[in-house]
């Protein structure tokens, strides 16, 4: 059964108003001004993209409030392994733009979560960050903190062995660990009709013996409400949450190739900011002057991140070398004097 | 005129033309044309049935197309960046190379496995990684690596052709590098041999793949120093052609390989022990390894400073001329 | 729901009372003739192990009715992918004695099936046989054969990543193929329920749209109808063999340290081929006399075959080179001449 | 006197007892104590919490012991044999030796992996591979091998206490072949030094785990012949402990390299194009590596011939002895 709050119109279901009165104010305007500062940051890196000043790029845009309503939901102490995909889980959890950046511009830097978090550099490889959360469920279980550990993947991700067994761990050895799945129906091209037989992907939870949630992946709070919710229980639950990427797959993609646009149309419809911006109107939260003034703010500080990691230079050689091992070993000092020599005598530009 | 992946693409569609036992596999092969149109136009010409877009996962395409070599199927499988490979390692090293010999003759393991691999095209993290290695220490395997549209269309052919199982990688840093005449029509280069690229006295140079360029820039800069530099390209890493190398090396006396993968156990390293094996009395100076270091391929940011370039293989050969 | 024909004092159930007229009289002493070669045969395995003859091995006692019942039932063009303990589905689809003797002893010439089979080698990898099963089904598919795939593994098998990517594989392009488990409770040491979270393997069928057929795995009328039933559908299925190894994993384990003499003795009583022999008797079909001569016959054949691969002196060094390729290349023809030298000049003993 | 096998079990116990964020993971490690009884009586000592026998999965395994290090435990894994590691082989390449790195130091990814391997006790297919180079091409990892009880609690309390994730090969050959005096408390060695086993001045012989007794036994063949060899024992395969092998090369100025797995791509490889690179010129022969053929291990009826030995050995030093 698909949870659902809040239609594509903006409209409150019987669960959504339910759910609206029990939220507090301050939730309700975070979640407006996420998605908002999402989308631009989102588009700001496309745009980035093009004119060079960044690497290949995989937009979020269509599933902010699968990202942003299930990042609202969870705790400082909670694993979270994100795909290549979260840049909004990690924008929402306070990762710096300025590290989100620098990933894709492709300084290592970028990668390092601030002192106490616990979120987890992007992974690359598909379904291999899932089986990482099993582990840090354990640890939280062993620990008997009160946390979970939290995977997020796509629907291609669940044709791969490592999804299975680290579903199997999880029901096995009762974890804490939520595997979020954002079923925007394609891998690259190939939609999730020829990535499985069956209809949906929670329809795997029955094969592991743990808990399954599907959401309507662009309602922001059927989104918040089901990882709140599951993530309380502290249970291995697999959540599906059906959505959509309105752009490409990435920078590098051309999605017309292979998805027409009434598709696209239909979905558009169904924008998740659209839809919460709208009952904001309706409830009164929608201040369009102090929104005008964030957005402005996010605008300047977006460029600003950016201008800051123009100015940051990558580490050579030491870039390459550093925490490779706990200690740099003896042969691998060879080799960064290597190094060292090919930047002075200019073999290597910096 | 084509580039290296359209001329891919052409030795597929001849393939697929030949032979109704050729078959297509990989993520993103089939509407798509691949992710860098390495089967462009494949899909529609010969539909879902010869041209597959498969399911993410690795394994399961690897498992099933030696299933399919089994029963007399000829799988090209496609794997979308070499680093991908890995969960299908198990599938390769334990059962497509040992099928033959488990069966002792009577089931094909006969398959191509294409990956694009290398760096230096600012791609994304682990998209630049070169493992083959990997693979040339595992017996049963064959690895081709071309470094130009005329080749890598021949090599492929060959490839196919083949009645052993062959690791075809193909340097991103090379697809769309330059356009080469390529004959439409069938032909096939040999799949163990390595080519000359240009005849030399003073060192041998040895690369394949992406390096090939570099080490054609290097000869050209030592001609300015008067060192004539022999280039070779191994293309066929496993087996090595040892026939090739050995009788430059014995020319010129003195040898730089020169290689993306991390140095340590890299496919140079078996280069220089055959060498030290075989033709030491030869060598008038040590054997030198341009490659990339001991470190996994870094963000691209700083790949440049982790490859190898025109000035590190300048300087190798440099410190073996004036070696003493 | 768990199909049984036959009880285990030797009741046959109604439906299996309905099956047991519809087969022939030729097939129910097939069925008779095998169980009991099979189970001399492997006893004989064991013996020999212990007496040095030949190397660790993988008794299959208990597991009759799966193994026999399964490949009775199937075709001439089908394929077989074994695991290493499927000596019952070899011996019963005609794979020369020897040649399983001989993979025993550690000749690769055991490993090569006979002309026109299509009997794969035993896969000693966990799972890794179900993709190959696959793509034998899919060849069958384009190749519009009569036949099937079927793919034979343990219970532990279900939790490797292979599993998980040959049946999407199966569902997502519908192909002939059965995934064919035996549930004998334990992997190594290790039992069921540490395995999953589930309660059965069949659980599983639902994540891949797949047909599923619990089936009681020492019942070899129930195992020999539900794989006819499966192969002539020609669709993809999961088929769960309740079963027990009433031995040790291999010769080299020792079963008593993980499981307690009670449950042995359990499933002792449930019997397959005791059970199958008590209905045989009451439906005069056990001729003793008879029996007993094919039992010597039988000795006798073990006994030659033995001495056959006895006789038996592995190639060498052509051995270790054979087939490695399509072709002995050049270079492996330059290590065959040293392995030459070494046999020559007394470095190796043949 | 424990064997190897004891050995390494004791050096569990010891660690288990020492920190309480150790932890033992694998499939039939717990009740049953392990399928080569190598971690004998830990379960029952530390409970089901600390000796957890896992579902049969590798991937699993490894992907969810390197989460286990992320939040500050120190995995042991139990791979049951090293062909098995091949399903773990993406865990371990892409992310178990790159965690450190892409965390920029943030997230550990300390911890061992031990599996038994090589071959010569005539275990099943697959069991006997040695495939310790595909890990010591994989930068980020360490790989270490002992040679003897002794120096395998030693070497294993070294690996358990490293921060780096630890490959530890344990060659079954020598599970239960001598016992030896190893103390019951906590000692380590240096696991990233080799270990001279012997003084010689004529021919360097080098190996790891099953080899040394071979090289040994070598090596006291030879002195009949009036050669006197020196035998190291690598020990760690990454790093190489190149100042041993170059400060002997040197001395003897000839060197025979012997391992188990195939020769193309080996460890042995590495060493020579070492040699070949910084002491050629010390050299009095050619670098000669006895080792297996380029082919996969056989079933074990063939594997006496697969294997080096003492004869092969022995003919290559005089091979390189008499060179000229
Ligand atoms: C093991 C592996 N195989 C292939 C790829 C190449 N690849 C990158 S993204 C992608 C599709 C992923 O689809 P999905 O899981 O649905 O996530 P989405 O991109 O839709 O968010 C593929 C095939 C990869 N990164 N890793
Ligand atoms: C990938 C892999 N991991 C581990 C092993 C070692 N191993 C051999 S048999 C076995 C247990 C298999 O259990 P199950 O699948 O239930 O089959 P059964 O032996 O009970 O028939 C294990 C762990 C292996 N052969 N392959
Ligand atoms: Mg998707
Ligand atoms: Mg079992």
């Amino acid at each position: 059964m698909l949870i659902n709050h809040l239609l594509p119109c903006g409209a409150l279901t019987n669960t959504g108003s339910a759910f609206w009165q029990m939220i507090s104010q301050q939730e309700k305007i975070k979640l407006l001004h996420f998605m908002r500062f999402v989308r631009l940051f989102d588009r700001r890196m496309v745009l980035w993209q093009r004119q060079g000043k960044i690497g290949t790029y995989a937009p979020v845009e269509g599933q902010e409030a699968s990202q942003i309503g299930s990042a609202l939901a969870l705790n400082k102490l909670d694993w979270i392994f994100p795909s290549y995909r979260e840049q909004g889980v990690a924008f929402t959890l306070g990762i710096p733009t300025t590290s989100i950046i620098q990933y894709w511009s492709g300084h290592i830097e970028g990668c390092k979560p601030p002192i106490g978090y616990r979120y987890v550099p992007p992974t690359v490889p598909i379904a291999t960050q899932l089986p990482h959360a099993v582990g840090a469920a354990w640890s939280i279980k062993k620990r008997k903190e009160d946390a979970i550990a939290i995977a997020y993947f796509g629907d291609g991700a669940t044709s791969e062995g490592d999804f299975h067994e680290a579903l199997n761990f999880a029901g096995v050895f009762h974890l804490p660990v939520l595997f979020f799945c954002q079923n925007n129906g394609y891998a690259i091209s190939v939609p999730f009709e020829k990535q499985s037989a069956t209809k949906s992907v929670v329809d795997r939870a029955k094969a592991y013996e743990i808990d399954e949630y599907q959401v309507d992946g662009n309602d922001i709070l059927a989104v918040y409400d089901v990882i709140k919710n599951a993530r309380k229980k502290k249970r291995p639950a697999l959540i599906e949450a059906m959505t959509y990427r309105t752009g490409a797959h990435t920078t590098a993609d051309d999605a017309s190739r292979y998805r027409c646009e009434e598709e696209v149309r239909v979905w558009l419809n169904r924008d998740p900011l659209y839809r919460y911006e709208q009952l904001c109107i309706k409830e009164g939260l929608l201040d369009e002057e102090q929104l005008t003034k964030e957005d402005e703010k996010m605008a300047i500080h977006l460029d600003q991140s950016m201008k800051e990691v123009e100015q940051k230079t990558p580490n050579l050689p030491s870039g390459l070398f550093n925490h490779v091992y706990y200690q740099l070993p003896n042969w691998l000092e060879k080799q960064q004097e290597e190094a060292s020599e090919d930047v002075n005598n200019g073999s290597v530009h910096c | 005129m084509l580039t290296m992946v359209q001329s891919i693409a052409d030795a597929q569609r001849v393939a697929l033309e030949l032979d109704e036992n050729v078959l297509l596999l990989g993520e993103d092969i089939g509407k798509n044309g691949g992710v860098f149109r390495a089967t462009e136009g494949l899909w529609e010409q010969f539909g879902s049935d010869r041209v597959i877009d498969t399911p993410l996962s690795e394994a399961g395409i690897v498992g099933s197309s030696l299933g399919l070599a089994m029963g007399g199927f000829k799988p090209i499988v496609e794997i979308q960046f070499l680093s991908f490979i890995t969960p299908a390692f198990e599938q390769i090293v334990s059962h497509v190379a040992r099928m033959r010999l488990r069966s002792q003759g009577v089931f094909s393991n006969s398959m191509v496995i294409r990956a694009p691999y290398g760096g230096g095209i600012g791609a994304p993290e682990l998209h630049s990684d070169s493992t083959e290695a990997y693979f040339v220490h595992t017996p049963g395997l064959r690895v081709v690596v071309p470094s130009s549209p005329y080749t890598a269309k021949g090599l492929l052919l060959g490839a196919i052709e083949c009645p052993d199982p062959v690791l075809f990688l193909e340097p991103l840093r090379l697809y769309r590098s330059r356009k080469e005449e390529v004959p439409s029509s069938y032909f096939t280069c040999p799949i163990d041999k390595a080519k000359r690229w240009r005849e030399g006295e003073d060192v041998t140079l040895i690369g394949w793949g992406a390096m090939i360029p570099i080490l054609i820039d290097a000869s050209q800069m030592l001609i300015e120093q008067d060192i004539s530099a022999e280039v070779i390209d191994l293309q066929s890493l496993s087996p090595i052609d040892e026939d090739t190398i050995f009788d430059s090396a014995r020319k010129t006396g003195r040898v730089v390989i020169v290689h993306e993968a991390p140095r340590t156990c890299g496919v140079g390293a078996e280069i220089a022990a055959r060498l030290s094996e075989e033709v030491i009395d030869s060598l008038e100076a040590p054997i030198k390894r341009v490659a990339g270091y001991d470190v996994p391929y870094p963000l691209f940011a700083l790949e440049h400073a982790y490859l190898p370039n025109v000035n590190k293989v300048v300087r190798a050969v440099m410190e073996l001329v004036y070696f003493q």
